[in-house]
């Protein structure tokens, strides 16, 4: 994925002949335009401390928000620290079970990228490979996914996931173990987002097929998927890699709105999504950190995300050079 | 000479980039008389299109004119302000671009885009504007103007669509007009039909044309002098027949090297070895010498400034050193 | 102002939350009318009061509908469509009728109304079969007077005649109406969405779950103690919306407040909290009719039939804490599932106090050194703070060993464990080891408030959710008769005992000041019903203290 | 246009006849709707009576069938909520929807074109920066958080605005409508911010994007050299023409601001069908989940064969190429 991005973000008139790929990668406009581009730098340092909290969470939190053996209800509500009333080591306060702020949006925020991730990673193949199969075969096959697809965007994506989430709960009972609900909202996102991809890869394919090389190769009997895994999944890379990106913020943002409807992630294994509406209770009271400091970590990751795909989108949109 | 209708003087363009200033046009020089049609040629990337661009006033950030002077009759407008220059754009200067598929736009009927040109540069009614976008379809040969102009523009065939075009550039009668390569994307029986159509307009009104192409039969069937750009300089300028006959500059020479028909000039210009440096490369001294068949050491460091040769200006020391040696 | 009240008078209050709640008239003298507009988080789900046992339903029908006999603002029995009553003889129950009685489409109500009625609501689809003796057979001696004839006495019948409402007969029979709108209704029922009724208030406009507006019924034959001539209700099921609405002045009574909210409505000057405890206790309920519990990680047996492993659990949850931290001191543990206002020597039945050292070792006696997986179904929308109480049990629990998966889910899936919520999970084969749930011994949604006397065994199946036994043996003596029921109950084979939490929520209502009088409005307190039964008592008194 | 009308028509069939059967089967096996419609203390034989008789028992496809056949006869079954008609429900909640998206897909127009065109035009400028900024906000700001902190702010805080429900309404035949009373028109605001906002960055961006586009194309450089003035430019041809992909987008979106409105009319308990469908969701009730669905499926089928109509209005060539790449 990596390598065959550079292939496509290097600019056309990036020098060719550069010996290493790091080397070919630092000499290219887009890397020349990221070291331009305040905000993209911003974004990204941003983008970057949020993973590396999340996924240093276990190491780094003061308290392990998942285990209920750890939470002391005596220390529940507590204001953040600066408050006269916080106490010692809640730096960001606690939840009405005594769950410390800080540790929840860590884990939190590792769970809403996991499951982000995860999302884009089912959705971008499920996309791609619909999309070249549409495009490649065209025909009868084209337009059922096509169609399909246009069916799906007649509902937006959180009902397309409340709607494959309750199904799937009704149907296996809803006494899942949090790693079925993690996977259960990761495939509804998978399902929400697909369209995107496959109509993109499709397009690109629709226009790659009709190329002379392909017909030539058609002809001395190469394979022609490969032909076309080959030579579309390359040019296609850029668009999909800026679709996941913006897809990344989407999927994030449609976790945490299953979970504040309270389909998503439970209050016990707390995303940021199931953090807000635990603390969106408590918003209106005072208690403001509850909801505050989830609130600020998902709006944050989202936005530097969307700023880091914003511009991934220009900079890779030779017209915009 | 008759009257100068463009006077350009020691014209500079610069584009700021991320990886500093580019010099597309450096210390180009030219005149064009009335009536006077001035062929430009040049490969794609020597400046062409920039010098004409940069002579109607549209050149677009991050580029700007560096230097020197551009002239119209006898006011300078290259510092004119935006809203003055604009008033000059359609009126004083025309400009018919190379794809007449795109020129035009597509959610207006051709009528209403020649109305639109001619109301904005005169004080009309709408009835006489018509009246008078009929008259120039029919001028520029639509057949059915009056059918024809009520049309959209996807509704025309290029050559039409073309014509539609050289129309609306003429709509308030300028007195310059900048053909930017206007016959390339026609078909070739077409491309005759819209020089010959354009000569004969340049003639009966008696606009100055600057006629940007690289395409030398277009300039020997229809311009008087011609300029031949390199990497943003003017290698050679003068008569037609005298460039084209017997060019000077080695690179006129290559140009030359057989003057077409009516056909595909692009493979002919493969002749010459090599190609056009980047903006962000260009070579110390002669921009051409990396190419040149008759490269010389002064050549490597000192840029040729344009001497007079017989009809022509010739930028190489070729001549500076037979000059000298005379 | 005084909030909470002893338990007794609350409960009593509870019952008629807002005989204390007052309107004041002049705040917009240009306002014609006297308009009332409260919120609940739920719905009216019908008009046909006998179509839904659920608690706010009812409660809101009271006010258009009414029924012989009927409890006054003291919970005492007082005549209302039936002027007097008596027991000719133990078998024969005899009402005068009122004369007079209009209902609110004109006609007038007589004996054949009651006879009507009471055949009604026996009939299939009504949800109040029970609610009158199924052996009583109802005789019309003139216009103005029905017999009651039972074969049986039944000293205590005269606690269901105010749990069920008056109908018109003509007018049922008119709109196809005879039969009670059935859960399997397949067109819907005229009475499902028009009302007939004799009380004071007639429905005027009625959009399910957008909002009802009751207006004032000119004909109605008693003075009416209320001003207002228009209350319109509205669902806001939202909380932070529902408080909002309070404080922007858009409603001027809310039910319930989150208890988070409370000091926010106290604090905001323009509106006051009125809290009082329910009559209903929250428990663990454990699977114990089983031989091996469906997801746990004990196999081949089922601890909880070890009386050591519920001990452990009664002792391992800290109950103070959760009524301080979770409730937000808006509840009150109780060691008896029957609330302490009902029963005037639980106080004498303490709890044993919070060890989980002790439930540690017994525990461990009980062969779970380590402790054991299973898990537990909460509603997370139907108790107030039920997720949250269910979360602090799972982690009192986790301190001792016992890992539980919580499955909180809304009341719609959580009922679709089993054949209905609370006790009924663990006599009948459901499909939970363990849950939370919630009890009301007191029907108050139907208004009967059964003195501890008159509680007779036909009820205590629903409540007989008693101490562990050890406990018990020493409680009998005190508790009485009801305890010996229990007993037989018990030894009837239904066995099954709570876990350790027992808690009385005393969740709040919120009401705009300006419009109440906060002597009274202090005074309310509430449950699920008694948000009808608060604005019927609203719709019925007579306020404009503040001119 | 006929073929390509009943073209259209032929494929919103089957979008509908899928988006059916989805519905049915998925909500078919989604929860059990007996609970909801008895009291808990309903014994076990009872529940399997009403299971029996509302059909629960029987084959699937007979299942399907039987809802198939009621649905094209316009009956969508009974609430098992409400005991009325679904038909009856939601033909009473559409206005509340309809004009809540209307006024949200208005300001989300409104605001969002003015702040994409402002964008494209002035590029650099300080408030152009701050409209990407905000609109990068819009986005990344979920819809429900919106919803609160707009209550937060104009309801309890400043107490401008209602924060739930939709004020007085006049009904007007079978219509109640909220346009007519000041209250009505005050509870439109904050639900329309909320429910448009994200549209509304949505569409501010995309316009930016084509008008930067639009403003590259050779009619605009060839507009510019015509001399026509700024505004026409701008306004006249640059505006028109990046709407025209826009009007596909706004259509879409409309469709989806439709659906989209469950978030927030359950945060502002706006009694519109979304709320409607939310409880139903929470009710398991079968009839008006699936009748939803169809609706929403309807709605955006109806826009995007409205859009297909318009776009041929707005875009020339369309017209009459039409029939044949549709």
């Amino acid at each position: 994925m990596s390598a065959r991005m550079d292939d496509a973000a290097e600019a056309p008139d990036a020098p060719r002949a550069t010996p290493s790929r790091l080397a070919r990668f630092l000499g290219s406009d887009l890397w020349l335009n990221f070291r331009r581009s305040k905000l993209a730098i911003g974004a990204f340092a941003v983008t970057l401390l949020m993973f590396g909290l999340a996924f240093a969470a276990p190491w780094i939190s003061p308290q392990n928000p998942y285990d209920p053996a750890q939470l002391e209800l005596l220390n529940s509500n507590l204001p953040p620290l600066w408050n006269p009333d916080g106490q010692s080591p809640f730096l960001l306060g606690t939840d009405d079970q005594g769950r410390d702020v800080l540790s929840a949006v860590l884990y939190g925020l590792r769970l809403s990228l996991i499951v982000g991730m995860l999302g884009v990673v089912v959705s971008g193949f499920l996309g791609i490979g619909l999309g070249l199969v549409a495009g490649y075969f065209g025909g009868a096959l084209d337009t059922v996914i096509m169609r399909v697809a246009d069916v799906q965007l007649t509902f937006p994506a959180i009902l397309i996931a409340l709607v494959v989430d309750g199904v799937a709960k009704a149907s296996f009972g809803s006494a899942l173990d949090t790693n079925a609900t993690i996977l259960l909202i990761v495939v509804s996102i998978g399902l929400s987002f697909w369209v995107q991809y496959a109509r993109t890869v499709r397009s690109s394919v629709m226009v790659e097929r009709s190329k002379d090389y392909v017909q030539a190769a058609r002809l001395i009997g190469l394979s022609s998927p490969v032909i076309m895994v080959r030579h579309v999944l390359p040019n296609v890379t850029g668009p999909v890699f800026v679709i996941a990106t913006i897809n990344l913020a989407l999927a994030i943002i449609t976790e945490a709105t299953l979970s504040f409807l309270g389909t998503g992630l439970p209050e016990t294994m707390p995303s940021l999504g199931t953090l807000i509406r635990t603390g969106n209770r408590f918003l209106f009271s005072g208690e403001w950190w509850v909801v505050a400091f989830p609130g600020i970590a998902l709006a944050g990751l989202v936005l530097a995300i969307n700023l880091l795909g914003d511009w991934l989108r220009d900079a890779l949109n030779p017209k915009l050079q | 000479m008759t009257e100068t209708v463009l006077s350009v003087r020691d014209l500079r363009v610069a584009f700021e980039t991320r990886r500093g200033t580019l010099t597309a046009i450096d210390g180009v020089s030219l005149e064009i008389g009335r009536g006077e049609i001035l062929g430009v040629v040049g490969e794609s990337g020597a400046g062409k299109s920039v010098t004409g661009s940069a002579v109607i006033g549209l050149i677009d950030p991050p580029g700007r004119i560096a230097g020197g002077e551009i002239r119209l009759g006898s006011e300078r407008i290259d510092d004119l302000p935006p809203e003055k220059m604009r008033r000059i754009r359609g009126r004083r200067i025309g400009m018919i671009f190379q794809d007449p598929l795109t020129s035009l736009d597509p959610l207006y009927r051709v009528g209403e885009q020649i109305v639109e040109t001619i109301r904005t540069h005169t004080d009309l009614s709408a009835k006489t504007a018509r009246a008078r976008a009929i008259d120039l379809l029919t001028e520029v040969g639509i057949p059915a103007p009056e059918r024809r102009i009520d049309g959209y523009p996807h509704e025309f065939s290029g050559g039409m669509r073309q014509r539609v075009v050289i129309a609306l550039a003429l709509a308030a009668e300028p007195e310059l007009i900048i053909a930017d390569e206007p016959t390339t994307a026609l078909d070739v029986s077409v491309q005759a039909q819209v020089i010959t159509l354009l000569k004969r307009l340049c003639r009966e009104h008696g606009t100055a044309v600057m006629l940007v192409t690289h395409d030398m039969g277009v300039i020997a069937e229809a311009a008087d002098r011609v300029a031949v750009m390199y990497s943003g300089r003017i290698a050679e300028i003068g008569p037609v027949a005298e460039v084209v006959r017997a060019p000077r500059h080695p690179y006129a020479r290559g140009l030359m090297g057989a003057i077409p028909t009516l056909s595909d000039t692009a493979e002919r210009l493969t002749q010459i070895p090599g190609s056009m440096p980047r903006l962000t490369a260009i070579p110390p001294g002669c921009a051409f010498h990396p190419r040149c068949p008759n490269v010389f050491g002064r050549c490597r460091v000192e840029r040729p400034e344009p001497i007079l040769v017989g009809g022509t200006r010739v930028a190489c020391h070729l001549y500076d050193a037979r000059g000298e040696a005379a | 102002m005084q909030r909470r009240c002893d338990a007794v008078t609350s409960s009593l209050k509870n019952a008629l939350l807002a005989l204390g709640l007052m309107v004041g008239l002049g705040a917009a003298p240009a306002e014609a009318q006297n308009v009332f507009r409260f919120a609940f988080q739920g719905d009216i789900k019908s008009l046909d009061p006998y179509s839904l046992k659920e608690s706010f339903t009812i409660g809101m029908h009271g006010a258009v509908y009414e029924s012989l006999i009927t409890r006054d603002k003291n919970l005492k029995y007082a005549p209302q469509l039936a002027e007097s009553w008596e027991t000719p003889e133990p078998t024969r129950w005899r009402f005068h009728l009122r004369k007079g009685v209009k209902f609110h489409d004109g006609s007038p109500f007589t004996a054949d109304d009651v006879i009507f009625s009471a055949n009604r609501v026996r009939a299939p689809g009504s949800n109040f079969q029970t609610n009158v003796p199924s052996d009583a057979e109802f005789v019309k001696v003139d216009d103005y007077t029905v017999d009651m004839k039972l074969k049986t006495p039944n000293p205590i019948a005269i606690a269901q005649f105010s749990t069920w409402y008056i109908m018109s007969k003509a007018w049922a029979e008119k709109n196809n109406a005879v039969q009670p709108s059935p859960p399997t209704a397949t067109s819907p029922s005229y009475a499902a969405l028009h009302e007939n009724g004799t009380g004071p208030f007639v429905i005027a406009e009625h959009q399910p779950g957008v909002r009802t507006v009751f207006k004032k019924f000119p004909g109605y034959w008693d003075k009416v103690e209320s001003n207002i001539d228009e209350a319109v209700f509205t669902t806001i099921g939202n909380s932070a919306t529902r408080v909002a609405a309070l404080l922007s002045g858009e409603v001027d009574w809310i039910d319930p407040v989150p208890l988070q909210d409370q000091p926010r409505v106290e604090s905001s000057g323009n509106a006051v909290v009125m809290a009082g405890p329910e009559l209903r206790t929250i428990f663990l309920g454990m699977d114990q009719s089983r031989d091996e519990l469906k997801d746990s990680s004990v196999k081949g047996k089922n601890p909880f039939k070890d009386k050591r492993v519920r001990e452990a659990f009664y002792l391992a949850i800290d109950e103070d804490t959760i009524a301080k931290r979770v409730m937000r001191g808006q509840a009150t543990p109780s060691a008896i599932l029957i609330a302490p206002s009902l029963y005037d020597r639980s106080g004498e039945i303490k709890r044993p106090a919070y060890d989980p050292k002790k439930a540690k070792a017994l525990l461990t006696e009980a062969g779970y050194p380590d402790g054991f997986t299973l898990t537990m179904d909460c509603p997370n929308d139907r108790y107030v703070n039920d997720e949250a109480i269910c979360q602090a049990v799972v982690s009192m629990l986790a301190r001792v060993g016992v890992k539980v998966n919580l499955n909180a889910q809304p009341k719609a899936k959580y009922f679709a464990k089993g054949p209905g919520a609370g006790l009924r999970h663990l006599v009948l084969p459901g499909r939970l080891d363990a849950l939370l749930a919630g009890q009301s011994q007191h029907p108050l949604r139907d208004r009967r408030l059964p003195e501890r006397s008159q509680v007779g065994p036909r009820r205590l199946e629903s409540r007989q959710l008693l101490q562990p036994e050890d406990r018990r043996d020493r409680r009998q003596g005190g508790a009485g008769d009801r305890c010996q029921d229990a007993r037989r109950l018990d030894q009837g084979g239904l066995r099954h005992h709570p876990g350790g939490l027992g808690l009385h929520p005393a969740p709040p209502a919120g009401a705009r000041l300006g419009r109440f009088e906060e002597g009274h409005a202090g005074a309310a307190a509430r449950q699920h019903a008694d948000a009808l039964l608060g604005v019927e008592a609203a719709l019925r008194r007579d306020a404009c203290s503040r001119s | 246009m006929l073929a390509f009308l009943i073209r259209r028509l032929a494929q919103a069939a089957v979008v509908l006849a899928v988006v059916g059967l989805i519905a049915f089967a998925m909500f078919r096996f989604a929860g059990d709707p007996v609970n909801q419609i008895v009291g808990p203390d309903t014994p076990v034989s009872e529940r399997a009576e009403i299971r029996k008789s509302l059909g629960l028992d029987d084959p699937v496809l007979l299942q399907f069938g039987r809802y198939a056949g009621n649905v094209l006869r316009g009956d969508f079954g009974i609430s098992y909520q409400f005991r009325q008609p679904v038909t009856t429900l939601l033909a009473e909640r559409m206005p509340a929807t309809l004009e809540l998206a209307f006024c949200a897909t208005l300001f989300a127009l409104s605001v969002g074109i003015l702040m994409g065109v402002y964008c494209a035009l002035r590029r650099e400028t300080f408030l152009a920066k701050l409209f990407q900024a905000i609109s990068l906000v819009g986005v990344s700001l979920p819809t429900f958080l919106i919803g609160i902190l707009l209550i937060f702010l104009f309801s309890v805080t400043l107490g401008w605005l209602p924060s739930y429900g939709r004020g007085d309404t006049v009904r007007i035949g079978g219509w109640t409508t909220g346009f007519l009373t000041v209250s009505g028109l005050k509870a439109l605001i904050l639900p329309s911010i909320t429910l448009g906002l994200f549209q509304m960055t949505l569409i501010m961006r995309l316009v930016r994007a084509e008008m930067l586009e639009v403003l590259r194309t050779d009619y605009i450089r060839f507009a510019r050299a015509r001399g026509l003035t700024t505004r026409a430019i701008h306004f006249g041809h640059a505006l028109k023409n990046t709407l025209v992909p826009v009007i596909t987008i706004a259509g879409l979106q409309l469709g989806s601001v439709i659906a989209f409105s469950i978030i927030t009319e359950t945060v502002f308990q706006w009694p519109g069908m979304g709320l409607l469908f939310v409880q139903a969701v929470q009710n398991v009730d079968i009839p008006i989940m699936s009748a939803y669905l169809l609706l929403v499926a309807a709605i955006f089928v109806t826009i995007n064969l409205v859009v297909d109509l318009l776009y041929t209005v707005v875009d020339p060539r369309l017209r009459t190429s039409v029939g044949r790449t549709a």
